[in-house]
């Protein structure tokens, strides 16, 4: 089978994008979906093969290092299915208006396809469009909560984006600037004579500035709580849970393939530690559970950039544990929360409203703080055992640091659970507007129903999926593979050298 | 399908169960029944047995097995739970369904405290000993959230305690799987004594803080008091009487298993002074007498109940860190002895609340004319837990003296005793305050508790008084626990122990005991003259005449004279402490929200930018 | 000091018992008898200024513990309520209440002539004057205020009463109880009543008489709900009316 | 025969020691006399004062629990009568050992608190309040002795310790070896007789005799017979630590008077201490004295 299946994972949701306009109603509203099944099928099919090999395309059979290359190995393709799923989860079927509504659904797909392209891209300029492609529908879809506080906290986000956008650019035209090639398989070769110097790392850190905006990174994520207390909560999810960890993905890959220096892994780790503490900490004092969930994203995805900087394999086994299983919590906490925005105490007895609502929010709330055997649990065991096999203190500094805000983040969540089955409010206060208010839809139900079914899937197939994880991470880890995969010529010139 | 394989999966079926049926009313029957059957097929079975579950995951083997050690604990857990159940079955769980609670989340709670307290305990290596260890945590946070809002209030104090725990034990974990790289506790036994003594000591560290939290060891023991006594009755007695007892077992796991005591006593503060053994059994021996102190001077029946249970946890850790054959079998014993009469106390209290509606120690009184059996039951349990001959309380805690007079500690032995005594003067304030004194007026009409619930207290409490004149029946479990353990082991018998440096048999104290009150009955009913019984309010006042609506009873601050001396002692600086980290924590979230408030990220962005790249430049 | 026989509160001593033969049932009950008079704890209720020779009387000078009395506290702990002075009808109840939570053979000593006749307070109308009408007295000893010599008289012959067998007015409060109940009822109204239950006592020990019950006790009756003891009880019965004040 | 031996010593031992204390009862009485130059009850008055309430003929009892506090206090006593070896006799001393004996000491007092509590008197529940603060008070150097004096001899047996002390004459008495031990003993036998300064739980002025206060007839006569116990027992394991034990029925009651006589011919010329003040003089003093003198056995 062609690989040239791999362009399908951008193409197919761009197409379903920017077609509806020219079709009739009912196909026009599951042109989206199906797309996204389709990338949902190529996903499962492109995983099932890359976990034995990966698979790269030249699009227009430009043989890198000039053309653009899509490179496809496991945890791309599982990335790809990931944003797929989570999308068709969160897919926006109801709006204000069809125009509205059109609006949503084609931003979300482009989002998706930015995504696609994120995960799949094999150079940085790709990267870079791609990333903006994401930023842009990102500010459309954050602003479309047409309230005026989202388009505040919007106009902020785009500042900070641009900005971030920018400083990427810079950090990719300085790479360029000494390599002469944007292509990563390229870069991999020529990085060890070309960038591993202070220039070469300052342009990492510019990169890392920059796409870190996206992933929440501690320095550039102040632009997330407002974002997410003010967005649509499936904005939110989107932002937090799939946006994120494919920025992520892609300086995890530069990491791995161009700057595997410790200089840049202190960065990562410190950046990490710092996000952590002050995201955590500072949901801790949160009032209202969207900024919570916003805060305690920033504090996950800190662990995730803790995780990444672990040498070797065992490290991206952990960071791809910890990106994956936050990015089907926190999704369906951004849902729960939809109905249960605003002040903590509205939520008072909302557990006698919504019992299942209050179940789920349990069940993310143990699985994202770590309690056996959930996922969560998993993720946190690899990464503090990669933390603690590693020699410099930093680490070990950096385990306690998750140890401390994992405590931390234990007592916010179960406050809000506490809150969820204390004493109803609607006793003393106006008891059939609450009553109403509380109470989660159904749709919110299902939605996050369905990830906590795909949770309990995971922890219940645990043991069998240790082994493909292993494997992803090993994959991921074999620069040389990368670029004996990308260029196969350049390959054979080093093994003859 | 061996037998741990079948009490694992009646286990797991339970839960499911009582979540399906548990506002049946013949649920209770079922569960005791499957209880009592679990127990006669761990009683029964040889050990060691290994499950045959065993999952593989990230390349390491994740198993179950039960020892002697385990099976100790795990029969404590399969009695309490058998007496729970039943007593939860009866008026009591009619009347908690009827305040708007949930019967099904109740028994779901306890069946899965069992499960989990049974993985716990047959856990095979780390991995599967922090399973059950966090399930442990968060079942008991379940049962602890039943008896409403204040209920909640308390388990959510508790989980900053359960969390903080479960990270030191996770970090634990992770360093010992870097340092030895292995989890399994077997080839853990040999390899953990050889690591150097840093390593040894920060283990420790984490291992022992998480463990002693479960444990409720001082100083972190302030959220276990609340937490168990608001929760509702039979998960009350439940939690108090072995949900603790979980962080004993791993800690006894921890210092006699897998590091040893000599290796402990190796890790000096002060070389020859003061070593972490030491410092081990000194926060025991705080641990008795602290808490003891503040039970003192509770007025709710329910906490000074739990507080005695961190008090006594302190009496089985000390037992177990002297480590000769008679303090660990001191030490274990007693985790038994306490279950069986800390759950039938608890069941009482509640049995009390059933039919007053206050376990409020200042507004009762006199109910051993209309209660008497719970006041048996009460009264057994309090001789118990005082340590008082002939319960069994006394004979463990008698071990564990015994162990510390040969052992030549006599400031510990101190500690221990006025443990003991503190807890004499407190009980008696119990019994006195609930059934001794005043009957109110309101209470006059009250009846005895119904069958379902003084049917297990009275189990309970008989099987406490069999195990004190015969303590060589429990005696045959510690001594295989000990075996298997690691610890000496102690060469008892029926009545208790032989040594040529001073014995116990508890069958001739009994005796003579009872002959002696069978003496004192015959002078005081055989000679004489007669009596007639008169109302209470025949009473002497001076010359003044009672009537029942002016109360004529003592309670409050039952003990004026001895808080006017002690009550100022250490002015509850551990609650201090706790604020004082909860305020810390609260400013340093303020801090980091700071940073998320600033006006201009933007700019930030920037100096982030040029600082970041100088770093990079210039390092 | 004397024992005044002109009151006629004493009954007059009864017959020897003549002991039906048995021997050693005569010596044990005058063992017993000479045990009780030995040993006389005595519970002053202290009225009035005869109080004030008590102390002389116990201590170095003419010590009473040599005759094995010795003050106690509570009526429960006594054998002899010793009343010294004037009785106010207010104190008058509590001696009634305290002479009633005594144990018998319980002995009640008058001291100073105003409880033989009112003394000084003879025309006071709230002071009762003849304490005999509210309860059997065993002895006066009359005098204003009498010595610690007199008491100390009055005491042995009360002992020597006792061991003789003569002094049992205890009795009587039992069985005429009528009697006395009435005069306390003249005094203090038809309401009166104590938290005491002569008349089951009076059943229970086999001490009634034909006198117990009368009018007075009928009237008593009448308005009181009798202070039943908590009996245990396992709850499993009815519930009946554990009794009120 | 063994077993019938033993049987004949264990009714023997609570006969003899009820015997020696009600001696010593008069003895107390006698001494408190001659201090306040009085001249005292006559030889048999204990015992005239414990018939007389036994055979009271209208006795009120507040409930069973009343009476069974009254069984249990004198059950209790006999019963540890029979572990604390006399000349001649060791009972069950061996199968118990002082700590066990110590603790059944307690029963009585158990006994005798919840009687106290059933007769529903705050003044009597006030008393047993301060007799169970006072027993806090004076176990705890108690328990120092009992360590100090287990310690030196290697044995928590009492038979074992008499032994020991006898084996060796006067050089090996406890009082010779840890004369420290010795005083802080004394003190705290002082303290546990409970008279003056250290009666705050009769206390007859302020909370009318506190636990005996509903006490009547043969429950206040059980009390007297308990009372006679406790001293005996008291006396008893003293000399048993201290001064040898008895090597024959002679010198060991001889030796009990004495230690009983020492406290006494202080005691009446006290007033009464408040609750805190004993346990401030008794934690303070013969702590101090029980810790030191520990120490030095143990050096």
């Amino acid at each position: 089978m062609s690989h040239s299946l791999l362009a399908l994972v951008v193409a197919l949701p761009l197409l379903a994008a920017f077609l509806p306009p020219l079709l009739p109603g009912a196909i026009r509203r599951l042109l989206g979906p199906l797309a996204l099944l389709l990338v949902a099928a190529l996903g499962v099919y492109l995983w099932r093969i890359t976990l034995i090999e990966p698979v790269s395309l030249a699009l227009g059979d430009f043989r890198p290092p000039l053309g653009v290359v899509f490179y496809v190995d496991s945890v791309a393709a599982l990335f790809v299915l990931a944003v797929a799923l989570v999308t068709l989860l969160l897919w926006p079927w109801r709006g204000d208006t069809s125009e509205n509504l059109d609006r949503k659904q084609s931003l979300t797909l482009v989002l998706a396809a930015a995504c696609g392209g994120l995960a799949v891209s094999g150079d940085l300029f790709n990267v870079y469009v791609f990333y903006e492609l994401a930023a842009v529908a990102g500010y459309g879809l954050a602003a479309g909560g047409g309230t005026a506080a989202a388009r505040v906290a919007t106009f902020r986000y785009l500042i900070l984006g641009s900005l971030g956008s920018l400083l990427a650019l810079l950090g990719i035209t300085l790479i360029y600037f000494r390599a002469g090639t944007l292509n990563l398989a390229h870069l991999a070769d020529l990085a060890p004579q070309t960038l591993h110097d202070p220039f070469g790392l300052a342009a990492f850190f510019l990169i890392l500035l920059g796409l870190g905006v996206k992933a929440e990174l501690f320095l550039v994520n102040t632009w997330a709580p407002e974002i997410y207390a003010t967005a649509e909560a499936r904005v939110s999810a989107l932002l937090a849970g799939l946006v994120s960890k494919l920025a992520l993905l892609v300086l995890a890959r530069l990491l791995v393939l161009v700057f595997p220096l410790p200089e840049a892994r202190g960065a990562l780790l410190i950046l990490g530690m710092l996000g952590m503490l002050t995201g955590e900490f500072a949901a801790f004092r949160a009032r209202d559970i969207k900024r919570m969930l916003a805060w305690s994203s920033i504090g996950q995805l800190g662990a995730a950039f803790i995780a990444f900087s672990i040498p070797g394999s065992l490290g991206l086994a952990a960071g791809l544990a910890i990106a994956l299983h936050h990015l089907l919590v926190k999704p369906a906490l951004f849902l729960l929360a939809e109905r249960w925005g605003g002040g903590l105490a509205r939520l008072a007895g909302a557990a006698r409203r919504s019992p299942f609502g209050a179940a789920l929010f349990a069940l993310f709330a143990l699985s994202l703080i770590g309690v056996p055997p959930l996922p969560g649990f998993w993720a946190k065991y690899l990464l503090l055992s990669g933390l603690a096999a590693q020699p410099d203190n930093l680490y070990l500094l950096a385990g306690l640091v998750v140890l401390v805000t994992t405590v931390v983040e234990a007592v916010y969540l179960f406050r809000v659970i506490g809150m969820l089955h204390g004493r109803d409010a609607a006793h003393s206060e106006k008891p059939q507007n609450m009553a109403l208010d509380m109470t989660l839809p159904a749709s919110t139900l299902a939605g996050s129903g369905a990830f906590a079914a795909l949770l309990l899937a995971v922890a219940l197939a645990a043991p069998w999926l240790t082994a493909p994880l292993a494997r992803m991470a090993l994959q991921m880890n074999d620069s040389a593979a990368y670029v004996a995969r990308v260029l196969p010529a350049t390959a054979t010139s080093e093994a003859t050298k | 399908m061996n037998a741990l394989d079948i009490l694992l999966a009646l286990s797991a079926l339970m839960p499911p169960a009582a979540l399906l049926f548990g506002r049946w009313r013949g649920y209770a029957w079922l569960a005791g029944m499957v209880l009592t059957g679990q127990i006669i097929l761990l009683a029964g079975c040889d050990l060691p047995l290994a499950a045959g579950m065993n999952l593989e995951i990230f390349g390491r083997s994740v198993g179950w097995r039960l020892d002697a050690f385990g099976r100790f604990f795990a029969l404590i857990t399969l009695g309490v739970a058998l007496a729970s159940t039943v007593y939860m079955g009866g008026e009591w769980g009619e009347r908690h369904a009827a305040g708007g609670h949930s019967p099904r989340w109740l028994h779901g709670a306890l069946a899965g405290n069992v499960l989990a307290m049974l993985l716990l305990l047959s856990s095979q290596d780390l991995i599967a000993f922090f399973i059950g260890w966090e399930l442990t945590s968060w079942a008991g946070f379940l049962l602890m959230a039943q008896g409403g809002e204040k209920a909640l209030r308390a388990a959510l104090r508790y989980v900053p305690y359960a969390m903080s725990g479960a990270m030191a034990v996770l970090g634990g974990l992770a360093l010992t799987l870097a340092w030895t790289g292995t989890l399994d506790l077997a080839a853990l036994t040999g390899i953990m004594p050889t690591l150097d003594n840093t390593k040894l000591a920060l283990l420790l560290a984490l291992f022992g803080m998480g463990f002693s939290i479960k444990m409720g060891l001082l100083p972190f023991h302030l959220w276990q008091a609340p937490a168990y006594a608001e929760a509702a009755g039979a998960g009350t007695a439940f939690l108090g009487a072995i949900s603790a007892r979980m962080g004993l077992f791993a800690l006894a796991l921890l210092l006699v298993k897998l590091m040893t005591l000599t290796r402990v006593a190796d890790l000096a503060f002060i070389e020859g002074l003061f070593t972490a053994r030491d410092l081990l059994a000194w926060v025991a021996a705080l641990t008795i007498v602290l808490p003891t102190f503040t039970a003192l001077k509770q007025n709710d029946a329910r906490y000074l109940l739990a507080w005695h249970g961190i008090g006594q946890g302190g009496y089985m850790l000390l037992g177990i860190v002297i480590g000769d054959a008679t303090g660990s079998a001191g030490g274990l014993l007693h985790v038994f002895n306490y279950a069986t009469y800390q759950a039938a106390l608890v069941l009482a209290v509640f049995a009390v609340m059933h039919r007053t509606g206050t376990a409020d120690l200042n507004s009762l009184g006199g109910l051993v004319t209309r209660m008497p059996l719970t006041f048996l039951v009460m009264l057994l349990g309090i001789i118990g837990l005082a340590g008082l001959p002939p319960m069994n309380g006394f004979v463990s805690k008698w071990l564990v003296y015994r162990s510390l007079m040969l052992d030549g500690r006599p400031l510990l032995f101190l500690m221990t005793v006025i443990g003991t005594l503190g807890t004499i003067l407190s009980v008696y304030k119990l019994i006195h305050n609930t059934f001794l004194g005043q009957l109110r007026a309101e209470h006059e009409q009250i009846r005895e508790a119904p069958w379902s619930m003084t049917l297990p207290m009275l189990a309970l409490v008989i099987l406490a008084f069999v195990t004190g004149a015969a303590p060589g029946l429990a005696l045959s479990w510690v001594a295989e626990a000990q075996a298997a353990l690691g610890l000496p082991v102690l060469a008892y018998t029926l009545g208790g122990i032989e040594s040529p440096r001073g014995n116990l048999d508890m069958l001739w104290i009994v005796g003579v005991l009872f002959a002696g009150f069978g003496i004192g009955a015959l002078l005081f009913y055989g000679a004489g003259g007669r009596s007639k019984r008169v109302h209470q309010l025949d009473n002497y006042a001076g010359g003044h005449f009672l009537s029942a609506d002016v109360r004529y009873h003592y309670s409050d601050h039952f003990y004026a004279g001895l808080m006017h001396r002690i009550g100022p002692f250490y002015r509850s600086s551990f609650t201090r402490l706790e604020s004082a980290v909860a305020a810390a924590t609260d400013l340093a979230a303020s801090l980091m929200q700071v940073w998320y408030r600033q006006t201009v990220p933007a700019l930030t962005l920037l100096v982030a930018a040029v600082l970041g790249l100088s770093w990079m430049i210039w390092k | 000091m004397s024992t005044l026989q002109s009151i006629p509160v004493v009954a007059p001593p009864a017959e020897e018992p003549s002991g039906g033969g048995n021997l050693l049932a005569n010596v044990f009950d005058e063992l017993l008898a000479f045990c009780r008079s030995r040993s006389l704890f005595m519970l002053h209720y202290c009225t009035g200024c005869g109080a004030i020779e008590l102390p002389p009387a116990m201590t170095s000078r003419f010590d009473m513990e040599r005759l094995g009395i010795q003050p106690m506290v509570t009526p429960r702990q006594a054998d002899i309520l010793l009343v010294t002075g004037y009785v106010s009808t207010k104190t008058l109840k509590r001696i009634i209440l305290t002479y009633e939570q005594m144990n018998s053979p319980k002995y009640v000593i008058g001291i100073c002539s105003c409880t033989v006749n009112g003394g000084m307070y003879w025309q006071s109308y709230a002071t009762a004057k003849k304490l005999s009408d509210y309860m059997p007295v065993d002895m006066y000893i009359a005098g204003c205020m009498p010595r610690p010599e007199a008491v100390i008289s009055g005491l042995r012959e009360l002992m020597e009463n006792i061991r003789a067998g003569r002094s049992d007015n205890w009795r009587d409060y039992y069985q005429r109880y009528d009697h006395y109940l009435g005069n306390q009822q003249r005094l203090f109204g038809e309401h009166w009543q104590t938290p005491t239950d002569v008349i089951g006592e009076a059943r229970h020990y086999g001490q009634f008489g034909p006198e117990t019950l009368g009018e007075h006790t009928a009237l008593l009756e009448r308005h009181q709900t009798p202070l039943l003891p908590f009996e245990m009880r396992l709850g499993l019965g009815d519930v009946s009316k554990g009794g009120k004040s | 025969m063994k077993m019938m031996e033993l049987l004949l010593e264990l009714t023997v031992m609570p006969l003899l020691a009820f015997t020696v204390g009600l001696f010593m009862v008069l003895m107390m009485r006698k001494i408190a006399a001659k201090i306040q130059r009085r001249v005292g009850p006559p030889l048999l008055q204990p015992l005239y004062d414990i018939v007389k309430l036994y055979a009271k003929e209208t006795q009120s009892s507040h409930g069973l629990l009343h009476d069974i506090g009254i069984v249990m206090a004198v059950g209790g006593y006999i019963a540890a009568e029979t572990m604390l070896p006399v000349p001649g006799m060791n009972g069950i001393a061996d199968k118990a050992g002082m700590l066990t004996l110590a603790y059944v000491t307690m029963i009585p007092s158990l006994g005798l608190a919840l009687g106290v509590g059933q007769c529903a008197n705050p003044n009597g529940s006030i008393g047993i309040a301060r007799a169970l603060t006072a027993m806090l008070a004076y176990d705890v150097p108690f328990v120092v002795i009992i360590f100090g004096a287990s310690w030196l001899y290697g044995s928590n047996n009492l038979v074992e310790v008499i032994a020991a002390q006898q084996a060796g004459g006067i050089a090996s008495w406890g009082v010779t070896q840890m004369p420290l031990l010795a005083i802080a003993g004394l003190f705290t036998l002082y303290a546990m007789l409970g008279k003056q300064p250290f009666e705050i739980y009769v206390a007859p002025a302020e909370i009318a005799t506190g636990p005996m206060v509903e006490m009547g007839g043969k429950h206040l006569g059980g009390l007297f017979v308990m009372q006679c116990f406790q001293l005996f027992t008291a006396s008893a394991i003293y000399v048993s630590l201290f001064l040898g034990g008895g090597e024959n029925w002679l010198f060991f009651i001889a030796k009990l008077f004495a230690v009983v006589a020492i406290p006494m011919s202080m005691a009446f010329v006290f007033p009464r201490y408040r609750t805190e003040d004993v346990l401030a003089v008794v934690w303070r003093w013969p702590m101090l004295l029980g810790l030191i003198g520990v120490w030095l056995v143990m050096r």
